[in-house]
């Protein structure tokens, strides 16, 4: 069979970085970064998923059409959070023609329901 | 999906189409996975973005040490079963038995621990329904359903990998698998890999990105 | 017509029995792995579901020739809309074209021995039947009475009726469909015969791989999100429940994160039939072939980013339903291409009018009409007053009967040498062809008036001034119902009486054609080698032929 | 028997409505003229055996392509545009509005006036007058349409939506729930009569309420025991309400929400989750306790409560 084979050492290796990702991640969590809290977390845990992705799961080895199925799952689930996000996010900010409303910052957080 | 023969499949012309068909095959399968698991989370998105300050109190509640050492554990299985697969292709079949089971093994650790996080999330009321108790936190009820809704069902690919890998292993105890054909193994792999980044997404959504915001 | 008659080269030695001859038992029949075959348990199978929901149409129909609702109860006619939309579209509309004609012919078209995965492709039938039987077993247990769209908290908290067993049918042939897709997928990727480059691909390869991309990536949010509202009703997990803070607007959001996609799945595999009916009939090669190819993509793209459009009344965002609106006027565009290059085609053709031409023609103005009456449900202002009222039924059954069916039908005249070995009696294929489009127009195009004066959906009782258009639908289902059951009796009929099919009785280019009629077990006795792209069609030619006939 | 073809346009959103419907329909005639001119000419000229120029055309494919996919991209768009600024008018209530509150359950629709009038499954409102719904549900999603006036909007259990209208007509029109509810949602139809100013006052007087809904959410207001907390000198330490209807609140956490309907609403039935600013959360939830009825007099009671500055705004 064709596949690459690939030393137990890089595999080791990702190992102990995705080790070191947790232990980072989980550090961060601990200390207050505001807005960036999540950000954080969730960028750590894509670059986990990306050495599982390209390493465990071989795709850094495999044809471009792998690729394109590994990332189509992905783009598609983006396509649906994107779009109901962008309905919640939006949600009664249309102001109705009724003045009496103050011009204000609208706190979109406790409108959207 | 794989012939669990050395055999080439009628339709095919190859060993080699044979593998690559197979091997796409689980891709295309895993983006099913994806978009499945996909809805849930977009659920929990928009929740947590609707009920902002409950989710964030609901998921403090949360035990960070079992979700970590959780995480801890399941990327390692990631990492025996890499290696597992790699004996498969060197055709170590000693090895491959062992990383298989060892793998095995983690997963039945990672439900341990869960177990006993769920068991204690009963013990505090955590459960959703009538007894459910979470001060301050109005849809606190909301954020347990999706918690359990998510472990419970990446609880479950987590019991169809290890009965995977069961049979992976007994098939390779019976020395099924050689360098040229170890498909069955490497697709079992794929889709263990799978359910831990499935984990990889869960665990900074349910345990951490509320910690401190 | 008189191509049938001319002689081809005798087909080589018989080297294996073709696929029906190769087993009579049932097992050899419930066990096979071989596409044509499971095509065909698929064919009955869909039949079979097709004539369950048309006899609850059927029932509908008459109970609405009257305003009062007296021949039905409500109830029952609630149960009747739902079980009708639920097998028309489940189990019917989508398997139809791609796990029949799909089935039969994706392998063939492409040149390989079968699918990628045939085992794969048996499992789907039978989690499709699984599903099939649970539906089945729904209905006759009670029924379920919540619409095809299951919207919660009604599906989840107050409905009396079998959801569950129907959810758990849906997502059972669900499972059935993804196989499918994927298995078509990863065939078209790997089982192309040498030579066959993918622009050569014949374009109904090229709408089917469209269509299992929607199959794959769509239908496991249908199956999360009918297990969602499932688990609501046995466990009261909430999360659509508006009591402790669920959104049954996000229900929504995910349903048509599937459904909408779904509307492409039924109408993309019939665009695929049309592609190849269209040059065959008129004997030329298709125009805009790569625009026809990129547009069923971009059909398939674009189509998963419109779902909000079902949801303009429904309480999301202003906003959004700008975004949704835009998105929706955007999908047309690759629709309205292939209209027009289906129509160029036609453009100093030699063309004849077979059943299928008919058909396709008859798929080609209906198809149109539905498609642009969308475009009135996409247009924000004039949906808030259009939606779920009567104009809603008119435009997608337009689209999925008027277009679908029609297409499937076409497909099926069409193909059925090939499948059966048989020809189906030419004239009365172009009657019930003609019946069919007559009734069709008659039963929905007074829906469309109904829908703007309007009477809303779902209502098995309405005031009485909506019921002249009422009188004329029911008028018109009766002779679309004539439509529909001549060809299932001259079909029969054609098995025993039907004149033998020689390989390739329409002259047409398709590898599918290039084997016996019907195929043997592996479809060809060698692999082909392709060496030109598909539809090779010369108008000039023809008639020169046919001038050299007539001296 | 009667054949309508035409809808009254019973409200001055109608014939906007209607000019874009029948735009719609002459783009589709002219598209399908389009399209089936030229087809059915193919068809005839060459239909096999007919003798016609069938040599391939020379003109570059691409050229045709872009004209027939550039040119209804723009048509699309025009539509887009016009479709959008219809909707724009529907969705957003004008200033100054008579109030009715709706309220929806399996199978009818319960209505109160500010007068305190109540009406099931009927409407009457006089002609002329912008009359603003506020609508919601007791159980599952229903949808309250008026075919005459073009308006209709699903309405959601657990949130407040809106809808509004000008009666430009006198006459009655039908009521219909357009969402489907259960087994009788054809039956949760209605009629909505519109009536002279004098005749609707005339109705107003004869149907005597007992008392109007400011009154009614007044009387709530004290009997629930808001006022104990809500009012003059209290042990408990819990916000004025007056004049807060329509104002910025501030939010616990620096956030401001704008007291809206749905805000109170929210405030009752979870009054755990937006606390303000520099209050405990000790308000009780009445989740349970109020119906939904209930509800809409006291978020009218609160609405009434004068145009004093809150508290916090001082
Ligand atoms: C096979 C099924 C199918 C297909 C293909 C379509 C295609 C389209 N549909 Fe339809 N639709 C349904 C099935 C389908 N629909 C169903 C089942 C429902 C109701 C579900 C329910 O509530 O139960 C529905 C409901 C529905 C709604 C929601 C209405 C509501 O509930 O309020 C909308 C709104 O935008 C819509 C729009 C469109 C559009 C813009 C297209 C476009 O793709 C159409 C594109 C085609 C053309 C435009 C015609 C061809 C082109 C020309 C003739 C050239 C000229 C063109 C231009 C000038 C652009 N559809
Ligand atoms: C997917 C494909 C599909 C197909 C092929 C059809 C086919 C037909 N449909 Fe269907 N329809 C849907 C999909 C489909 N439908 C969906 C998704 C809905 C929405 C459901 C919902 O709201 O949840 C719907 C809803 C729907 C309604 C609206 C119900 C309501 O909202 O109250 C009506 C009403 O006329 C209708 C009629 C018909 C008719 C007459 C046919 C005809 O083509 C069928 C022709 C067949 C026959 C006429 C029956 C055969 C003959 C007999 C049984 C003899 C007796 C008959 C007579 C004497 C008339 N359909
Ligand atoms: C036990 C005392 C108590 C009772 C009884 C009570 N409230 Fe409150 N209410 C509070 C307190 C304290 C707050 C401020 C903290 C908060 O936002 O929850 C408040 C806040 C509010 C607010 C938001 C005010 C603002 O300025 O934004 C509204 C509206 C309200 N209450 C209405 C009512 C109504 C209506 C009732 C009766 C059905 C009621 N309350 C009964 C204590 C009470
Ligand atoms: Cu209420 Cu339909
Ligand atoms: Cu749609």
């Amino acid at each position: 069979m064709s596949a690459k084979i690939i030393s137990p050492k890089t595999y080791v290796l990702v190992w102990l970085a995705l080790m070191i990702l947790l232990f980072l991640t989980w550090g961060a969590s601990e200390i207050n970064f505001g807005v960036f809290s999540p950000v954080i977390a969730i960028v750590i845990a894509v670059i986990k998923m990306l050495l599982v992705v390209l390493i465990f799961m071989h795709v850094r080895y495999s044809s471009r059409l792998t690729w394109v199925f590994a990332a189509a799952g992905f783009l598609w689930l983006m396509i649906m959070i994107t779009l109901t996000m962008g309905d919640y996010l939006t949600r009664g900010t249309v102001r109705p023609q009724n003045k009496s409303i103050p011009e204000w910052k609208v706190d979109t957080e406790s409108q959207s329901r | 999906m794989a012939e669990a023969t050395n055999a080439i499949a009628e339709q095919f012309d190859s060993s080699e189409q044979q593998h690559e068909s197979a091997w796409l095959g689980l891709w295309a399968f895993l983006a099913t996975e994806v978009l499945f698991f996909g809805g849930v989370f977009l659920g929990y998105i928009v929740y947590r973005h609707v009920y902002y300050e409950s989710f964030v109190l609901a998921s403090r509640t949360t035990n960070l040490v079992y979700g970590t050492v959780n995480t801890a554990v399941l990327l390692t299985s990631s990492l025996t079963m890499a290696l597992a697969v790699h004996a498969a292709q060197v055709g170590k079949n000693k090895n491959l038995v062992r990383f298989l089971i060892l793998t095995i093994l983690l997963a039945i650790t990672f439900m341990g621990v869960k177990g006993v996080e769920y068991y204690e999330h009963y013990k505090d009321h955590q459960i959703p329904g009538p007894s459910f108790v979470l001060k301050g936190a109005p849809e606190g009820e909301l954020f347990y359903y999706f918690y359990f809704t998510m472990t419970g069902l990446h609880a479950l690919h987590v019991v169809i990998g290890i009965g995977l890998l069961s049979v992976m292993a007994l098939l390779a105890a019976r020395r099924r698998f050689n360098p040229a054909y170890y498909t069955p193994v490497e697709l079992s792999g794929l889709y263990w890999h799978f359910v831990d980044i499935v984990w990889i997404f869960l665990y900074p959504l349910i345990y951490l990105i509320s910690r401190h915001s | 017509m008189n191509i049938i008659e001319e002689t081809h080269p005798p087909p080589p030695a018989k080297l294996e029995p073709d696929y029906l001859e190769a087993g009579h038992t049932v097992r050899s029949w419930l066990l096979t792995t071989d596409h044509k075959r499971i095509g065909l348990l698929y064919l009955f199978s869909i039949i079979f579901f097709f004539f369950i929901a048309a006899v609850a149409a059927g029932i509908m129909r008459l109970e609405l020739l009257t305003p009062k609702g007296d021949l039905v109860l409500s109830e029952t006619y609630s149960k009747l809309f739902t079980l009708h939309g639920v097998i028309m579209v489940w189990f019917f509309l989508i398997p139809s074209i791609p796990t029949v004609l799909g089935n039969f012919l994706i392998p063939m078209m492409i040149g390989a021995r079968d699918v990628a995965f045939p085992k794969l492709n048996l499992l789907s039938w039978y989690l499709f039947m699984a599903g099939g039987m649970f539906a089945l077993y729904a209905i006759i247990a009670g029924g379920v009475d919540t619409g095809w769209t299951f919207y919660t908290p009604y599906s989840s908290r107050y409905s009396n009726s079998h959801v569950i067993e129907m959810a758990t049918g849906i997502f059972l042939s669900g499972f059935g469909s993804i196989l499918t897709g994927l298995n078509f997928i990863i065939t078209v990727h790997k089982m192309r015969a040498p030579g066959m480059t993918w622009f050569r691909l014949p374009l109904f390869i090229w709408s089917h791989y469209a269509t299992s991309l929607i199959l794959v990536l769509a239908t496991p949010v249908l199956a999360i999100t009918l297990l969602l509202m499932a688990l609501e009703r046995i466990w009261g997990i909430g999360i659509f429940d508006p009591r402790i803070g669920g959104d049954p607007v996000l229900f929504q959001h995910l349903f048509w994160f599937y459904s909408h996609p779904a509307v492409y799945i039924m109408v993309l595999p019939s665009m695929a039939v049309i592609s190849e009916l269209i040059p065959c009939f008129s004997r030329k090669q298709i125009f805009g072939y790569k625009f026809i190819a990129f547009a069923s993509l971009a059909i398939a793209f674009l189509g998963f980013l419109v779902w909000g459009h079902h949801m303009f009344v429904a309480g999301p965002s202003v906003y959004a339903g700008l975004v949704f609106s835009l998105l929706s006027f955007l999908v047309a565009i690759p629709s309205a291409i292939k209209v027009f290059n289906w129509t160029a085609t036609l453009h100093r053709g030699s063309i004849s009018f077979e059943t299928p031409m008919l058909y396709a023609l008859g798929f080609i103005g209906l198809f149109s009409l539905g498609g642009l009456t969308g475009l009135f449900l996409a247009a924000l202002g004039a949906d808030v007053h259009l939606t779920d009222t009567y104009f809603i039924i008119a435009h997608f059954h337009y689209i999925m009967v008027g277009g679908t069916v029609l297409g499937f039908m076409g497909g099926m005249h069409f193909w059925w040498p090939k499948i059966t070995g048989r020809m189906y009696p030419e004239k009365m294929g172009q009657l019930a062809a003609l019946v069919t489009f007559i009734g069709f127009n008659l039963t929905f195009f007074p829906q469309f008036i109904l829908g703007y004066l309007g009477m809303p959906r779902r209502y098995h009782a309405y005031a009485p001034e909506y019921q002249v258009y009422n009188v004329l639908s029911t008028a018109g289902a009766s002779i679309l119902a004539v439509g529909y059951i001549l060809p299932v009796i001259y079909f029969i009929w054609s098995l025993h009486k039907g004149k033998k099919a020689p390989a390739n009785p329409w002259n047409a280019t398709g590898l599918e054609w290039q084997t016996p009629s019907p195929p043997p077990v592996h479809n060809f006795y060698e692999t082909p080698l392709v060496v030109k792209g598909p539809y090779d069609y010369s108008p000039e030619e023809e008639e020169r032929k046919l001038e050299e006939r007539h001296g | 028997m009667r054949v309508p073809f035409f809808l009254d346009q019973a409200s001055t959103l109608a014939p906007r409505v209607d000019a874009l419907y029948y735009g719609l329909v002459a783009l589709t005639a002219i598209m399908m003229g389009i399209i089936f001119l030229p087809m059915f000419y193919f068809l005839y000229k060459y239909r096999r055996g007919n003798k016609a120029d069938r040599r391939p055309i020379r003109i570059p494919t691409w050229k045709i392509e872009m004209t027939w996919t550039v040119i209804p991209l723009f048509i699309v768009i025009g539509f887009y545009c016009w479709g959008s600024s219809v909707y724009f008018e529907i969705e957003r209530p004008p200033a100054k509005a008579m109030e009715i509150n709706i309220i929806g359950k399996q199978w009818m629709w319960k209505l109160q006036h500010a007068e305190g009038n109540r009406e099931i499954n009927q409407l009457h409102v006089p002609v002329g007058e912008t009359v603003r719904l506020t609508l919601t549900s007791q159980d599952v999603i229903h949808d309250f349409a008026v075919p005459a006036f073009r308006i209709k909007q699903d309405v959601l259990p657990g949130r407040y939506v809106v809808e509004w209208f000008k009666a430009t007509k006198e006459g009655t029109y039908h009521i219909f729930c357009n969402e489907y509810c259960g087994v009788s949602h054809a039956s949760m139809i209605g009629e909505v009569i519109v009536m002279s100013p004098a005749a609707y006052q005339d109705w107003l007087a004869r149907g005597q309420p007992e008392e109007t809904l400011v009154q009614s959410g007044e009387r709530l207001f004290r009997e629930l025991g808001c006022s104990g907390c809500h009012m003059g000198n209290s042990q408990i330490r819990a916000p004025r309400l007056e004049g807060v209807f329509g104002k910025p609140v501030p939010l616990q956490g620096g956030q401001f929400v704008v007291a809206d309907e749905k805000y109170i609403r929210d405030s009752i039935l979870l009054p755990q989750s937006q606390i303000v600013y520099g209050y405990a959360p000790l308000m009780p939830t009445y989740a349970g306790h109020v119906t939904e009825e209930e509800l809409f007099q006291l978020i009218a009671y609160i609405k009434g409560l004068g145009n004093k500055q809150p508290e916090y705004m001082k």
